[in-house]
């Protein structure tokens, strides 16, 4: 499932599978479409990102629930200089700060689909999951203008 | 609680320099044994090392030991490396002055050092991008500059701050600078027109809008108020320190404007000092962008929220100005060599109260000063408040 | 100075763990926080994390904002990563002691965690090799094993020490970890004659004379006197701690099987706590390798120069014999993740106060024990004493 | 002159050349075959690995002398198990620390030429460099039995 093709000190993802997280749940939801996280029945607290024990509560009766797959700009910038070894090909990528819904919860992720210059705050985008390319799966938003 | 002086402080030249980790370190403690009057080596029984990220920049761990061995110290009461991002050098003097505080050291060394220029400079972005959240934020890209890109957007938009009021920070920052020859760009100039159409690294950010990856290291002695006097005759006096940390992911910031852990340990070390935001007449503060030392005016309390722009533009951050920030030239001037910012803000408060800095940058007859850094993402806030009189 | 308690504990399972260097943090918060009675997170004013190597092996730093996060706690007197590779997670706890000691903190975590189970065990390896001096001694392939088997050739030839008795710490270990169900090798059982003949690792250190790679973490609170029955009816106080380093090059130690730094870090240690190695009936050590321990018990003064493996052979650092030597089970039979492991230790040493250790391992009535890890090649060495009266 | 060709760091070689340490001469004395180190005018204390400040006096009065090339083994072990990315060829290794004639200064190194069965404690060993692959020098012993 998750087969890192660099070394582990220069790989940006997440390993996926339940050998290495106890949220593997979280990257098999990804591949079904879905974004989910865990949120605490105790307390009704949701996290992000997912959790294997509440933060607020410290119990550990914690479900998956599924976020708003869609949302707007909070805030946003672009990778012109200086990039990381990994994504040297990404110059220009946007990045920025969403917010999901209702849900009160504001993700930061890459943003495809539309330059920096086309953009503004408010802008609707829409999550998608994407290859990393070496089996594992991962998340990001699109423009839906 | 016992009073803490510091007394002494050494530096080495900060840039890109042709030199390792352990160098840089060995420059910076030889000028603190040169600057601290009757300082003996067997005096000194707890050293303290701010360095954010030497086990993959210098591919080297286990800093402390290594460090004492460079400096030909043997501590024999505390040793260790502090780590705290940015923040790591100013942590580190805080350690120090807390084991001196308690009574269980007398004599410690707290150096910063960082070496940031390596072979492959995306390497050393690579390791910039861990500094967040790895694995959620840092695997989008999630670096210092395109963070403080979104916070100089909202800034802009929700305050009306501009690109020519950040552009007068780093005019001011460079300028001082000039008057430091450990800074970066100490034989540099840079002209406001110059900054605004610089090339973009994180837009609205600009290249002058952002400090470098600088190699760098410093040093400075803290003892306790009985010895004080033997090593020195005008010492800083450490008054207060403090620190706030809230979130970590970028999820559980509560705004990118307003930094309530800065506001928070703002007031906990005014409080703790018995002062006021009105009777800082000097700062040291973390301008590792121009929009950072924007925000700081405003949670540090020296200017209302929003007004930071207006106030740099205003001269209010600079000499004659209402609090003087930056003197030495803060990070845009001198470089940003992580582990080693804090040491040269606090060698700098040192050098203000002994009256040595040159006139260009001297505050007259300050009484008391405070340096600040932020690490990551504005998550953590570190403060230090020193006064001439003990 | 103000007395500090270590009033409560928790910790992960340590082991191959199939979790995030996080997510280990997160369970032995957990159980801390199930432990600690009253303890509400809003309490918690400062946070100290011990990690030796997050900036590689989980490829984070920045470290403490994250345990915060994680934790559920807004630290807001002093927030950090300490680092001293193999002694991480001890002088954590050390810092949080001075941070209370000297009245600037009341209630303070110290928590550790490592991640040390990656995809790639060489490339986990490669990180180990940077705690010597990377480019001078781990260049040649200098990590601990070939390290501490010239220990253990040195100290075979000028003393007579032998591989059988070697094997009997690793046994002692191994059984005392059958009754810990935290530890890495709690359901496996280890014949001295399989550790005799196992495969070797660094000649003449088998596997069995080693301990392992392993992931885990650990979380300790302490706390002011005046708070100490809030938490618990029955704490460790902190007596006393002590620190001392003196090389790090491998051409600048003095002697491979006389450990100077630990002795007179030892010395330091009683002379502070009032007391000697006679009257130490419990002591959690640094058993990374077996003859690690054997050296330990010279250095610490529980018999003489030499005699160490003579003392385990006949038993007198196991239940019955002059001191108990880690009756969790050590680095050998718990496991080493290295921040995690100074946590761990102590608490045990709760755990033995408090008589919630299970019969097979407790030391029945011991008044005081003490802690020790070394870190890189002995280098350094980190002391607690630990009392159940204050 | 230095070219490593992995990352730094995973890159157990130091860099050699003069735009990144000051000790470049150690490394130019390497490749005329001398092994040597620096030494204290003010102090006569003779430092490894070599400094650029003395951590005796702190001061810089600092000459290259020459090391013995011949030595003893005072110590040694083999790299049999658990050998580091990049020397996973190395199985087997032989290292040890080398005491070198009368000078007082005793190094770990490499040491070539025999197998850690056929070596004992107080056996001759001799200085010698060699090319890491890509084009920086270092240094090891080699048995002389
Ligand atoms: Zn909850
Ligand atoms: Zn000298």
């Amino acid at each position: 499932m998750s087969a890192p093709s660099k070394p582990y000190l220069l790989d940006f993802y997440p390993l996926e599978d339940e050998k290495q997280t106890r949220i593997a749940p979280f990257f098999a939801h990804l591949r079904a479409g879905r974004l989910t996280t865990t949120k605490c029945e105790a307390d009704s607290s949701v996290h992000w990102p997912p959790r294997v024990t509440c933060p607020l509560c410290h119990g550990n009766r914690l479900v998956w629930v599924d976020l708003p797959k869609e949302g707007k700009l909070y805030a946003f910038s672009a990778l012109v200089l200086g990039l990381p070894m990994g994504m040297e090909g990404d110059a220009g990528a946007v990045v920025g700060m969403v917010e999901l819904g209702n849900s009160g919860v504001r993700i930061f992720s890459r943003i495809r689909g539309r330059k920096y210059e086309d953009l503004r705050v408010g802008d609707p985008v829409e999550f998608e999951t994407y290859d990393t390319g070496d089996g594992r799966v991962f998340y990001r938003f699109v423009s839906k203008l | 609680m016992r009073k803490v002086a510091l007394v002494a402080g050494g530096l080495s030249t900060w840039g890109i320099r042709p030199a390792t980790w352990g160098e840089l370190l060995q420059e910076a403690g030889q000028e603190l044994f040169a600057n601290a009057r009757n300082l003996d080596a067997k005096d000194v029984d707890s050293l303290f090392v701010g360095a954010a990220q030497p086990e993959r920049l210098a591919f080297q761990s286990h800093v402390a030991p290594m460090a004492a061995e460079l400096l030909g110290v043997r501590p024999s009461r505390f040793v260790r490396r502090v780590e705290l991002a940015c923040a790591s050098g100013q942590t580190a003097i805080q350690d120090a002055y807390v084991a001196i505080a308690s009574g269980l050291s007398d004599v410690a060394l707290a150096v910063g050092v960082e070496k940031m220029n390596l072979p492959s400079m995306a390497e050393a972005t690579t390791s910039m991008a861990n500094v967040l959240d790895r694995a959620w934020d840092g695997v989008h890209g999630g670096t210092a500059p395109p963070f403080f890109a979104m916070v100089a957007q909202r800034h802009m938009m929700e305050y009306g701050t501009t690109a020519e009021q950040m552009a007068t920070v780093s005019v001011k920052n460079h300028r001082f600078a000039n008057s430091n020859p450990k800074a970066q760009f100490y034989a540099k100039t840079f002209a406001k027109e110059k900054l605004l159409t610089g090339p973009m690294v994180s837009p609205p950010l600009r290249i002058g809008d952002c400090s470098s990856m600088t190699d760098g290291a410093g040093a400075v002695l803290l003892v306790g108020e009985e010895l004080a006097s033997k090593y020195t005759d005008t010492p800083a006096w450490v008054a207060a320190t403090s620190q706030y940390t809230d979130f970590h992911n970028l999820a559980n910031m509560a705004s990118l404007t307003e930094w309530t852990g800065l506001r928070r340990a703002a007031q906990d070390l005014y409080a703790r000092g018995r002062t006021d935001a009105a009777h800082i007449p000097l700062a040291e503060v973390h301008d590792c962008f121009t929009i950072s030392e924007i925000v700081e005016y405003e949670d540090l309390g020296f200017c209302p929220k929003g007004a930071g722009g207006k106030f740099a533009a205003e001269g209010q951050s600079d000499l004659g100005g209402s609090v003087v920030v930056n003197p030495r030239g803060g990070l845009l001037g001198c470089g940003h060599p992580l582990g080693a910012t804090g040491i040269g803000q606090a060698v700098e408060v040192l050098g203000q109260f002994q009256s040595t800095v040159p006139a260009a940058r001297l505050v007259k007859g300050a009484s008391q000063a405070l340096t600040h850094n932020l690490s990551g993402s504005a998550n953590v806030h570190t403060l230090t408040l020193y006064r001439r009189e003990s």
